[in-house]
């Protein structure tokens, strides 16, 4: 690879599909000080973000661990650029695995022989096989039943009885347990990582010196953006989850202490290590061929994070 | 006008009209017309192109719903209409046409003599729109006959046939009338036609009835007599033609 | 043993000897009054004031009594009451209104593309059997894949902006327009393309004043598909790089369990949906006047 | 200056003095064939043999010239050998028909339901007011709502199973049944009605001889809409649950981001809408060659 | 047949025929018709029902595409149809029908001279359907004449009107064939109408022509006039009428 440039060269467009950093970058004010013109799209997503690089009209996308990985195997190389993750991963993570009305499950070993809310290709889905593949379990020893993850299609699968089983994830772990809680709905920890966010972008992009100097750029206000947000809960709820996002006052401090403290290490060697894992038991599970981690991440952009957080600060 | 379903009368009428309004928008187009019809009767119906001798029979057959207008009208229930247009269901073949609604073989069988009367043996199963205009409306006669109604009402059934067709028709018509004595309301335009058929003719004209004439000739009845050739003349005065020496088609 | 049939200011009964009677006045209200009727009606008589609003609101009966006795569960399904709390909330924040003229422009928008391409896509595939050939395939590839699947090619194709956007309703809208004009303009009675060759009519006039008005009703249908069409694929454009939006505004509340408000967003469209059919359906009774059918 | 219109078997010719002459002998063959055509024809004229596969024709040769000669990046739309590729692969892992036998069991039970209680529903509607003022109102609020918004209220009723899958596909085909059969019932000329009713049939027999075929052509639309629809449902009621299917196979590749499986759907999903359509237009052909139109 | 194309008949002659032949099916309706029609010449057709009238009428006019059959046709470019049916759209009001294809606004004057010549002044912006049969009828004649054309096909243009009417439009049509000289072929099924407005008579039985009388009698013909009765009785006779003291209607 070659080495980045130093200065974005003038003419430089961007566009990226990081619709809450965005939102984080105008709030703070950071925004000010991107030297490109930033075309912002609201995609999120997996497949949706990757429909959108293959159709060569987005440049850069946030999301979780999985969709590099799947895009990687089908033909679409992207590379991660950036990582963070939360400050006590296990006490705060994103997703829980819903339980039943009256389904005695307690432990992920109690999975055995039950019936899990399936989302292939997506982060709840490979937590399902992450946390079967922790408790000792294969995917033949429960029933997987395929949904999509979308909406309330989970919680109502288990109030619905259903399914047995489903990662909920966000506003849908509180709602599920107070609307159905009196019925017998419960909830398991996974005890796993579930917490890493990247940004990614496709190879070409990153071949292209003018917009990898971008992208540079971009790593380090996103960062900043970051910490800003872990510094300005009341802000950051007001503008963001009550004033774009619709939700209530209540609900936003939910999510806020939800997500806990976000930080962006300045070492890849822990996330690639757990990433690997990943790519294995997918591609064990899934019939791929495995691949090595470096592959799908640009190590030209692993310090930029922290070293233009240190540098603010 | 005050209703008098209460006063029924003697049931040898067949038709029994009192009073008949009916209105277009602002025009009027019957006003006040009275008729009684005896059962086995037949009458003819003369008037001039949009005097309303069609609204008069779509009266009687109940079929101007939503039409404006007043008066008592009696009908039996068994009545058959031969309209105007053909009015053939274009997707039921000629012999479906026929049988509309009558049930089982015997209902096939009437179906296919009739057809045969009016002479389209052979064509059950065409289309309608495979026949000529004279031959549809044959289509559409044989269907009212082939119910053998208690009233017969006919829109110029003849309208579209040639000399030698409609002779047969007539036959025809007048051989059913024997058969089965329904009262018959034909509307014609042919002054001779309606003489040499009916019993008693009738000329609609500004939404009244201005003629109600009894025919007392003998059956069958010769065109070259002197009263029948009077009685034509003085039919073609109600109607407006009025020239000497010229006789109308 | 007479029947009275109908005691609308007059009289209709049957006698024993199986006669009619009628009697009485009618004075026929311009339209759809019941006059007294003359024999077994066959049609579906006179139109109901107001009939077509009774189906919805026996519906709404329905949720507001189920949900007032308890009946449904409101975890399941809000009461209305709730819904029209988050109603109230959604417009004095100003959102509702901002979301749907937004999606209001763009359904509008991809609805008159749609409309003007599809008609006269139909008016040559209709007349030219070449045009037939090279427009009705696709229009019928088009229509036999899921917009689902079909977004990430108009993706490739037309980005994420507005214009993908636009495009994606204009297409939706195009297929019953097209399908359903070509059809009543094929299925126009020969008599009448006899009577225009017959009158050496040009091929403007033929299809201005044969072609068009007489496909009328088989157009006026298709747009009854298409307006409900440019509402409901706003759900499918949105999802994709929307800010704002009725669709979008029902995505974002999806993905967080807002069920109050994603129920006002489907009032919303039940609501955009019944006036948008029932405009069309006031237009067809308007231009459609000279019809004499079942219907009246 | 005689101009010659048409060489086939014959000659029509116009001379100076704006005269027609047509001579010679012509033998029509059962369907279709132009004879020397006699004024300027106003009508599409003739078909072309298999002129409807002409456009699709097309677009697969601009697909497969596109990808040799480099125009269409293969990132961007797979090249047609690497799709026959997969689909090969498909058939011999025996992925594609299983999926195939499971989507058309759903499929065509689905539409065979939805057939049924739409073709009954629009004749209850159609017939009778108090009919329609209760189904019209449901039908276009269910045709107003996204089946995407709709999918969760559905499992709540019908659980996960294929009788959600069954219901979702017959609710989607119920509304263009409903809605053509509805509108050609409705649009029968009153002039049949009126023969109907003076000849004392039956309702039955009214609705078996008049009501019914005079509405056919109507119905016979809504089902080439009907029969593409229960496919293309199938890609949003196999998210659900689904282990097999097109859908879900389209689904799952979407996910994963296999453009060649999705496009090998996608042909998959065409050949379906395509050939059932073309079932559809056979059929009307045959019920419905009492018809004199512009199309023949 | 071998196609003559080059062999152009005098431009005298507006309608030439040579061995038309036309089949429905197995069942052929013309079996080899020869015709010639003079310019400005009034020629009247009869036939039975189902005799092929139509279909002659239908392939001078060139609508029968894809009907089977052989033979030569010559005919003006400028040619009108009375269909049998009237055949009016129902889409548009009377006088857009009247004026289909007429451009500007001498085409609208023209249209509704035309309208009032037929006695429906007054009823421009009716639809077809609110008119009576006749009504209809009278509006499909306004529109053929409005276009003045070289030839005028008329297929049983006065079969629904009563007699004084059709007297009247008889005057029109005498009146336009005396200001612009069309030929005209007058398909109908009243005899004396046809002896009192052709110069010729043709009647079609089996697929050919059986008859091509000249008619010289001088005009206005009187019905009561001897030679006109034996024209009648020749014509009838031909038609399958022979009822020697019963006249045919
Ligand atoms: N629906 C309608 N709306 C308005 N006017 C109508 C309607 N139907 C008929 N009329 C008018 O009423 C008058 C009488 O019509 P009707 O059909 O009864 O005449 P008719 O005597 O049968 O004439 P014809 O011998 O020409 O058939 C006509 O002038 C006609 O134009
Ligand atoms: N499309 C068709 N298919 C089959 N037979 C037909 C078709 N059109 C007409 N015919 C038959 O051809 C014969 C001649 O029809 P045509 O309409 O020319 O008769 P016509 O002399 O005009 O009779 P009318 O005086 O009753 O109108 C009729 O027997 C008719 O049934
Ligand atoms: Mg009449
Ligand atoms: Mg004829």
């Amino acid at each position: 690879d070659a080495p980045l440039l130093s200065k974005v060269p003038p003419g430089t467009v961007l566009t990226i599909g990081d619709p809450v950093t965005q939102k984080a970058l105008e709030v703070s004010g950071l925004g000010k000080e991107l030297s490109f013109e930033v075309k912002w799209a609201n995609i999120s997503g997996g497949p949706q973000t990757s429909e959108a690089f293959r159709a060569h009209a987005l440049d850069v996308g946030s999301v979780a661990e999985i969709p590099s990985i799947f895009a990687n195997w089908n033909n679409l190389p992207v590379r991660n650029i950036a990582y963070r993750e939360r400050r006590d991963p296990i006490a705060n993570p994103i997703y829980r695995f819903g339980i039943a009305p009256g389904a005695a499950i307690k432990t992920l070993a109690d999975f055995r022989g039950k019936r899990i809310a399936f989302s292939p290709g997506q982060a709840q889905g490979t937590l399902v096989l992450r946390a079967l593949h922790a408790a000792g379990l294969k995917s033949g020893d429960v029933t997987l039943v395929e949904l999509p993850s979308t909406s309330d299609v989970y919680p109502k699968a288990l109030a619905s009885k259903q399914v047995d089983i489903a990662p909920l994830g966000g506003v849908y772990i509180r709602r599920y347990i107070t609307q159905y809680g009196p019925d017998g709905a419960t909830l398991v920890e996974h005890g796993l990582r579930d917490d890493p966010s990247h940004l990614y972008a496709p190879q070409w992009v990153l071949d292209d010196p003018a917009k990898a100097a971008a992208l540079a750029e971009y790593v380090g206000l996103w960062a900043r953006a970051t910490e800003w947000v872990n510094r300005n809960p009341d802000l950051w709820i007001k503008e963001y989850y009550v004033g774009q996002q619709g939700l209530s006052q209540e609900d936003g401090e939910y999510l806020v202490k939800l997500n806990g403290e976000q930080v962006v290490p300045s070492d890849w060697s822990e996330v690639k290590k757990r990433h690997q894992e990943t790519i294995d038991l997918l591609a064990d599970e899934l019939g791929y061929k495995s691949f090595n981690v470096e592959q799908i991440f640009d190590n030209r952009f692993e310090k930029l994070g922290a070293a233009a957080l240190a540098k603010s600060q | 006008m005050a209703p008098h379903p209460g006063k029924l009368k003697p049931a040898t009428k067949a038709v029994h009209v009192r009073n008949l309004a009916r209105r277009f928008a602002t025009k009027t187009i019957l006003d006040g017309v009275d008729l009684d019809i005896e059962e086995g009767e037949f009458v003819a119906l003369l008037g001039r192109s949009g005097s309303g001798k069609s609204t008069f029979l779509r009266a009687l057959a109940g079929l101007d719903h939503g039409v404006e207008g007043t008066g008592t009208l009696e009908t039996p229930e068994s009545l058959s209409v031969v309209f105007q247009d053909a009015r053939l269901l274009p997707w039921r073949t000629v012999i479906q046409n026929v049988t509309l609604g009558l049930r089982g073989s015997s209902g096939q069988e009437a179906g296919r003599k009739a057809l045969a009367e009016v002479g389209l043996a052979g064509r059950e199963t065409a289309w309608p729109n495979q026949l000529s205009g004279g031959e549809q409306q044959r289509v559409a006669l044989a269907r009212s006959l082939v119910r053998e109604p208690a009233l017969l009402l006919a829109d110029e059934p003849f309208g579209a046939l040639d000399a030698l067709t409609r002779l047969k028709m007539h036959d025809l018509l007048r051989e059913l009338c024997a058969r089965h004595r329904p009262a018959v309301l034909l509307v014609t335009h042919d002054v001779d036609e309606a003489i040499s058929l009916a019993d008693r003719i009738l000329v609609l004209d500004e939404g009244r009835l201005i003629e109600d004439l009894k025919i007392d000739l003998p059956t069958p009845r010769d065109h070259g007599d002197p009263s029948f050739a009077q009685t034509r003349i003085h039919l073609l005065s109600r109607l407006g033609v009025e020239l000497p020496g010229r006789k109308a088609a | 043993m007479a029947t009275t049939w109908d005691a609308d200011e007059a009289k209709l009964s049957r006698s024993s000897g199986g006669r009619i009677v009628r009697a009485g006045s009618r004075l026929v209200k311009p339209a759809g009054s019941a006059g007294p009727r003359a024999r077994r009606r066959l049609g579906p008589g006179p139109a109901i004031p107001f009939g077509l609003q009774i189906g919805p609101a026996l519906l709404v009966l329905t949720w507001v009594v189920g949900s007032a006795l308890g009946w449904i569960d409101p975890r399941i399904l809000s009461a209305p009451w709730t819904v029209a709390e988050a109603f109230v909330r959604l417009i004095e924040q100003g959102r509702l209104q901002d979301n749907f003229v937004t999606s209001a422009t763009r359904a509008l928008l991809g609805l008159s593309i749609g409309l003007l391409i599809g008609t006269i896509l139909a008016v040559i595939a209709g007349l030219s059997r070449i045009g037939e050939a090279l427009i009705d395939g696709p229009v019928q590839i088009k229509r036999a894949i899921p917009t689902l699947a079909l977004i990430p090619l108009l993706i490739l194709w037309f980005g994420i902006g507005e214009s993908m956007k636009v495009t994606t309703i204009a297409l939706a809208v195009i297929v019953p327009i097209y399908i359903h004009t070509h059809n009543a303009l094929r299925s126009i009675d020969s008599r009448y393309v006899e009577l225009a060759e017959t009158l050496r009519m040009s091929q403007k006039d033929f299809v201005l004043q044969v072609v068009l008005p007489g496909a009328l009703p088989g157009f006026l249908l298709g747009l009854r598909f298409a307006v409900t069409l440019c509402w409901v694929s706003l759900v499918v454009v949105e999802q994709i790089n929307a800010t704002s939006g009725l669709g979008y505004m029902i995505d974002l509340a999806r993905n967080y369990g807002q069920t109050d408000v994603i129920l006002v967003g489907l009032v919303v469209y039940v609501l955009l949906g019944l006036v948008s059919d029932g405009l069309v359906r006031l237009l067809e009774r308007r231009v459609l006047s000279w019809r004499r059918t079942l219907a009246n």
